[in-house]
């Protein structure tokens, strides 16, 4: 978790800094991800060059050695150095162990920008419907986290009895309760939506109860010291030292539990009836042996994530700097 | 409403299920005065707890797993029974060396498991081998819900559906003779797959029977309709697939496949059918599926009033 | 070991307290009988303060002076009902020192600032005054005279570490000084401050403890400031925390900064590094 | 009706005895607290259940999960054995000493972490349904596909924790290290290592009740015939709720477990700290 | 406003710098040319540091003295290279202030004790030991060596939060004493430390200069521990901060405690008192 890693400290100008950051953070991350990408490239040859030998062999290509059994005892770095002329083909598979950068990348750019945006066939249109249920979960799972941060803070009985469950109850594999939770709203009437975002809130809740136990008792004691000579009540003491003081923690929260509440929202979606959003196209992509389906969907989620996540690095900067905590 | 029908399927949207897309489609159910909702299952769906749970007035399942939930305790009832044959067989690679079943042993195989095991138990208990692994065993694999395990060599066999997986094999650009299938079909220990079971107690409501018999009338009329407009039907399946990740060509062939699994079936259950699918499960030696032959697991009432 | 006067002069009577009229000996406010604290370590407990007895009158200015460790932080949050002793009783206006702080008797200036970062010395100053309901304009124009009066009119919009040390102790003077409180305890207020500052702050202080008839506890490490402010002087002595002197001031309560050279108060301040040089001896 | 008035005087007691401990500010209030607070849940669910005759195959009682969890010991501990120890430890460590790694690399320039971070952030945001299927086709069935599940799933909150930690440190604390003109692992083993533990624990607590999941989860996309995960998605194929139940019972026990171990090093090893001294 | 006699007494000849032999002019170690340094802050830049030139020799103990807030931290810490001027030139040992650390130059006791709260006392004494490669036998040596000197022994394994404010402070004082550099910088040290405390370290300071012939740093408040230390007194004033006075003391090198009560000390305390109320006037 992010926990206080909003702080930041570095001197330097602030006019002006937010856009010096946000030009400042590109090269590198363009950088690392070049690097990445070029790792990608790179391994794609091995991981499916026994695929492509296999399929070369079938369109009457001479490979050695020259049966499937053979080269399974083959290493994958020397079938290729072997057989150059199949390494083209492991670019361009259409069920590759694992996909070239460009496929997925033509993928995305094919289901995203290439078709109407209502279609099914629309990242975009799969990407609201996981998105809906994401933001509805998120909603409910920050503020029942927040709600039981504040009451484990201020009442020791909560503190006591409800964290080791809390613990405990992120321990169960949500996809097992998954079914259990769908069936059980179902018989009360409940469909559509709703389910999915429980899931999702399931999961969002629990960063965002630690997070902020952490932040709303952040201050130290001589600042805790400060209002009890004034006498200040517990909402004083929430209002003007607990959760201003917690407000890196509930940044850092928010953004962990923003992704969390996706990954719900796409969990929650396979034991609904894989109908429609980013987990139905992975489940599908999966089960028709469609790798780049799947692999589309998988960075259109998680370039989703990275986008909810940038929205609330910029309203944390904004924040943060706002309350004088950035320097 | 009472002219409302929940149908639970038992995977996702695909042409396994064409015969219930196309009477809704073609509005055989609403003839029939019904407002039919169809739910998708899912790698994480049990149908028969979402009966038991109320989310559904019909499931579609595989008789052995209908049993075993009969047995322990929730009261399933086939009403009918569209496939006649069983789809269910096993895929090997050729080079594997393996021609029949004794030469499983000491090989890996790929099953699915979520009630759809049985009918391979009763199999491997029937042909005497073990399925804890070892050299007089087999090792099973959980496997997952695509062809990867035989594509990528970590099994040696894998279940596969005529009218399903074992196309996507074919897909990959892997040619029947590089193959060895053995269809449980052929094995002589075939189950009955895809039946629509209901909960005992909903037959004692006339209504609900009722209801029950315009459904499986309309189901059916569905279902003949696939057969004879395969093509029409996939388009249908299609149309009603909202991940849009099918495609027509697929979908084309598994209505194919379907329609021959289909075709011997009015719709009633053929009681021979039953007591062989009962004897397999029956005869898994020391660990069967079921502990005794079951009361009341079927009924001909629906299909005898929608049938004539 | 240097033996004090009797620190119990006047005797605690409670019901004369507060209420007691003007011409009458001035009530006690404070008064510790035997205040005993232990902090209990990792490695063995420590005895912070022993056997502490101390009365405290309505208009006292008491200077705790002591080695460092000697426990007179301790003692003040003893006083303030921020640290509970272990033994011994300790009364505040006749209540437990808990109750005095609900009824929000003190202003407190802890030894280190303690500013909240996310406040601007400005909002920091008008904290305590939202908390205890201040209107809108009031505060405003509290913040603005303690500011001036520590002289930092004009950075009311900086935020604390924009500022120097001398200057953040300075704001959290003022903020203790806005709501006006009763009894003022103060914990080195003035240790990071210099000399000419540290003059004029003193001046400021007991004029407006002679006008307010404030009674306020303070901790020093200067001797002159002890004597130039108080009307009493306790010098503790380390390990464990005691009082081994407490010295009633002969000076006028009138004092300009020239009194500083006179014989009478060179003579208190005299008796003051005794008491402190005896403490250190006992080391 | 009579479900729910017995429902809410079960929870009404607990809860009583709970605010009541928590006064008495009693040495066993730490454990008996959840305690009571776990048999209330326990007791409200077990009587909610059999007033409100939920069907077995929905959610069996607290009592005939109990009876299960006896009667299948050797299953349910060779299925820990596998997921636990196997899949979920290897790969928990696994990310956890590539997380560390990563971030000690990347601390020592802002251009690095300026690049990482948010590359670490999408990777934490990769859906374990996506990632689950693309590993087990890559390494198999068995435990390593679930052990790079889990630590795939890890690596991203300890790195961005570690990474926090290791600048959490004081310009003070700082400038000590500069005036000793102290090199590279100096002021890194002496100051931003020690300073970092509050935040690295924070990252290992998270990740372990990742890790369990993670590695139940990944059995459902396929596996040997023994697991966790597994059991669970092949016994609500079967309707057999109160092994499921089990399962995740012995889920929970070790994840709390887990994340016990974690925060007792952690208290161990961070004394010091603020949050751990009162 | 007080003009100040000439800083650059000394001109700064490198060649001549720490190589000189003795009888030698001492050479100039800190060498500050038209030093600027401007903080920029969210409303508006800060002036911290204007125009300041000032050379320092070997052996000198320079004390920097001046109204809160007039960049004494901000100048010792650009000696040190933790802040970088603005403009100007700053040479340590014909070095820049960078490299002299990195060399290993300086001791530095800051405002604040920052003592690293996961060691204890005798481990943080001990860290700069660890890092420079002291072996084991005289790590333990000099921590109780220097622990002594500031009167901690026995609280080598209590840990910073059970001591009191003064005594971190003296603990970090130790920890810069610990490992012997050439020149001490010391940013209040003995703010927090009652007055016999404090004479004690001030004559061991001043014997450890002598011993020692250290260049010392040091920031004060109070006047007469200045001028009681000092070679070398430099006067600030705020906004900008600027030096208003450097005053050469014409002291002894040998000071005994009681010569604070000659004349001359006492003209030079006068002296440093109207520089610092020339500052004060001039907010
Ligand atoms: N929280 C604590 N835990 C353990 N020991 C403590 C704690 N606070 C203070 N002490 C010990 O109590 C003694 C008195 O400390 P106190 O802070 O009252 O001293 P002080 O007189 O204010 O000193 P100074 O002038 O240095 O501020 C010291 O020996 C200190 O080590
Ligand atoms: N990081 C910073 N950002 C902005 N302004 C700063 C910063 N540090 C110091 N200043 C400003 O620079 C000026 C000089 O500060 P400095 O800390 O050097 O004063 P000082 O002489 O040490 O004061 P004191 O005696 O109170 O410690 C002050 O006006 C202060 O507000
Ligand atoms: C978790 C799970 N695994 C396997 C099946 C078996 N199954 C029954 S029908 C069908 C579709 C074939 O194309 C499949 C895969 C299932 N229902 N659920
Ligand atoms: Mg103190
Ligand atoms: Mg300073």
């Amino acid at each position: 978790m992010v926990l206080g890693a909003g702080v930041g400290r570095s001197a330097g100008s602030i006019s002006g800094k937010m856009m010096g950051d946000a030009v400042r953070s590109v090269l590198p991350i363009l950088t690392v991800v070049a690097v990445l990408l070029g790792v990608w490239m790179l391994s794609v040859v091995p991981m499916n060059i026994h695929l492509a030998a296999d399929q070369a062999q079938r369109d009457g290509v001479v490979v050695v050695p020259d049966t499937p059994i053979a080269r399974q005892d083959v290493g994958a770095v020397a079938l290729a150095l072997r057989n150059p002329a199949v390494v083209p083909m492991t670019y361009v598979l259409d069920r590759p162990r694992l996909p070239g950068p460009q496929q997925v990348a033509a993928e995305l750019w094919k289901t995203t920008f290439g078709v109407k945006v209502t279609s099914k066939k629309s990242l975009v249109y799969h990407g609201w419907v996981t998105l809906s249920a994401t933001l509805l979960g998120f909603a409910i799972g920050t503020t029942l986290g927040i709600a039981l941060a504040v009451g484990i803070v201020f009442s020791r009985t909560m503190d006591l009895s409800v964290m080791p469950w809390a613990i405990a109850s992120q321990t169960i594999p949500i996809l097992a309760l998954a079914p259990m939770i769908i069936v059980m709203l179902g018989s009360l009437g409940i469909q559509g939506l709703l389910p999915k975002a429980i899931i999702s809130a399931y999961l969002s809740f629990f960063p965002v109860v630690v997070g902020m136990v952490k932040g709303l008792r952040s201050p130290d004691g001589m600042q805790l010291d400060l209002l009890r000579t004034y006498h200040a009540s517990a909402s004083q003491g929430f209002w003007k030292l607990r959760l201003p003081a917690s407000m890196p923690y509930l940044f850092a929260s928010l953004k962990i539990g923003i992704s969390a509440a996706l990954v719900g929202a796409i969990v929650g979606e396979l034991p609904t009836g894989a109908r429609a959003g980013f987990g139905a196209r992975m489940l599908v992509g999966d089960q028709y042996g469609q790798p780049l389906v799947t692999w589309a969907a998988l960075f259109a989620a998680a370039i989703t994530a990275a986008v909810l996540v940038g929205i609330f690095s910029l309203a944390e900067r904004a924040s943060l700097k706002r309350m004088g905590m950035v320097r | 409403q009472d002219n409302d029908v929940t149908l639970q399927l038992q995977w996702v949207t695909q042409s396994q299920f064409a015969g219930y897309y196309v009477a809704q489609d073609k509005g055989f159910y609403e003839e029939e005065g019904l407002n039919v909702t169809i739910l998708p299952g899912g790698p994480d769906i049990a149908p028969p707890q979402v009966l038991a749970g109320g989310g559904a007035d019909v499931m579609l399942n595989w008789m052995p797993s209908a049993l075993a939930a009969r047995e322990k305790g929730l009261p399933v009832v086939n009403i009918a029974q569209p496939y006649k044959t069983s789809g269910l067989m096993l895929t090997c690679w050729k080079d594997t060396g393996i021609t029949s079943v004794e030469d499983f042993k000491g090989k890996t195989i790929g099953v699915w498991f979520f009630g759809n095991e049985y009918p391979f138990l009763s199999w491997m208990s029937q042909a005497g081998i073990s399925t804890d692994g070892g050299d007089d065993g087999v090792t099973v694999l959980k496997q997952g819900f695509n062809v990867d395990p035989l594509l990528q060599r970590q099994a040696d066999c894998i279940s596969t559906m005529t009218y399903n997986e074992y196309g996507q094999v074919l897909d990959a650009g892997v040619s029947p003779d590089e193959l060895v299938t053995f269809k449980y079909e052929d094995q002589g220990v075939a189950t009955l797959e895809d039946g629509m079971y209901v909960l005992e107690e909903n037959l004692n409501d006339p209504a609900f029977v009722e209801k029950m018999v315009k459904f499986v009338r309309a189901s059916m009329k569905g279902w003949k309709y696939a057969e004879e407009n395969a093509a029409e039907a996939a388009q249908i399946v299609l149309d009603n697939d909202e991940t849009g990740a099918q495609t027509i060509e697929a979908q084309e062939r598994m209505m194919g496949e379907v329609a021959m699994l289909t075709a011997g079936s009015n719709g009633a259950l053929d009681e021979a059918d039953y007591q062989r699918t009962v004897d397999t499960l029956l005869a898994g030696g020391s660990d069967p599926v079921i502990s005794a032959a079951p009361e009341g697991a079927w009924t001909h009432v629906i299909t005898d009033q929608a049938l004539n | 070991m240097v033996t004090s006067s009797d620190p119990r002069f006047f005797e605690n009577t409670p019901g004369e307290g507060p209420l007691a009229g003007p011409g009458a000996a001035p009530p006690t406010i404070i008064a510790a009988k035997s205040v005993d604290l232990t902090f209990q370590t990792g490695d063995g407990p420590v005895h912070a303060l022993k056997d502490v007895s101390l009365d405290i009158n309505k208009g006292d200015f008491v200077s705790f002076i002591g080695p460092s460790g000697c426990g007179k932080t301790t003692f003040l949050r003893c006083i303030a009902g921020l640290e509970t002793p272990t033994g011994g009783k300790l009364t505040v206006n006749g209540m437990s020192p808990e109750e005095a702080r609900k009824a929000r008797a003190y202003g407190y200036v802890f030894q280190a600032a303690g500013l909240y970062p996310w406040r601007t010395i400005g909002g920091n100053v008008k904290l305590p005054l939202e908390i205890m309901g201040f209107s809108k304009a009031e505060q405003a124009e509290r913040v603005a005279r303690v500011l001036d009066l520590v002289d930092l009119a004009g950075f009311e919009k900086k935020f604390p570490w924009q500022l120097s040390g001398g200057m953040q102790q300075r704001a959290s003077i003022a903020r203790a000084l806005a709501f006006d409180a009763d009894i003022l305890l103060m914990d080195e207020p003035f240790g990071a401050l210099d000399e000419i500052v540290r003059d004029h702050l003193n001046e400021q202080l007991l004029q407006l403890w002679a006008r307010t008839e404030k009674t306020i506890g303070f901790v020093t490490h200067s001797i002159p400031e002890a004597v130039y402010l108080s009307t009493k002087i306790v010098v503790m002595s380390p390990r464990p925390g005691r009082i081994t002197d407490v010295i009633e001031s002969t000076l006028p309560r009138e004092r300009p900064l020239d009194i500083r050279d006179t014989p009478e108060f060179i003579a208190i301040a005299h008796r003051v590094r005794d008491g402190l040089r005896a403490g250190h001896a006992d080391d | 009706m009579m479900a729910l008035v017995a429902i809410i005087v079960i929870w009404g007691i607990g809860w009583t005895m709970n605010l009541a401990l928590a006064r008495s500010g009693h040495r066993s209030a730490g454990w008996a607290a959840p305690l009571i607070f776990g048999l209330t849940l326990l007791l409200v669910w077990e009587v909610g259940v059999r007033l409100g005759d939920v069907s077995p195959i929905i959610l069996p009682p607290p009592s005939a999960i109990a009876v299960t969890f006896m009667a299948s010991l050797p299953i349910l501990w060779a299925d820990f054995a596998q997921t636990i120890l196997k899949g979920a430890l290897t790969g928990y460590v696994l990310g956890a000493v590539a997380a560390f790694a990563v971030a000690v690399m990347v601390d020592r320039s802002e251009f690095l972490t300026r690049g990482v971070l948010p590359v670490g952030a999408f990777m934490a945001a990769l859906p374990i349904v996506g990632t689950a299927p693309i590993f087990v086709k890559w390494l198999g069935s068995d435990w390593p596909s679930k052990a790079a599940v889990v630590g795939v799933m890890v690596f991203f909150p300890i790195l961005v924790n570690t990474v926090a930690g290791l600048r959490d440190t004081s310009a003070m604390q700082r400038d000590l290290m500069r005036t000793y003109g102290a090199g590279y692992w100096p002021s890194l083993f002496k100051l931003r290592v020690p300073a970092a533990m509050p935040f690295v624990f924070n990252g290992l607590k998270i990740a372990t009740t990742l890790a369990l999941i993670g590695a139940i989860v990944a059995e459902f996309f396929g596996s040997p015939t023994v697991g966790m995960g597994f059991r669970i998605s092949t016994s609500v194929g079967q309707l057999a709720l109160d092994l499921v139940w089990a399962e995740i019972v012995v889920a929970a026990l070790a994840g709390s477990a887990f994340y016990g171990a974690m925060a007792m090093i952690e208290k161990r090893l961070t004394f010091w700290h603020p949050s751990q001294r009162k």
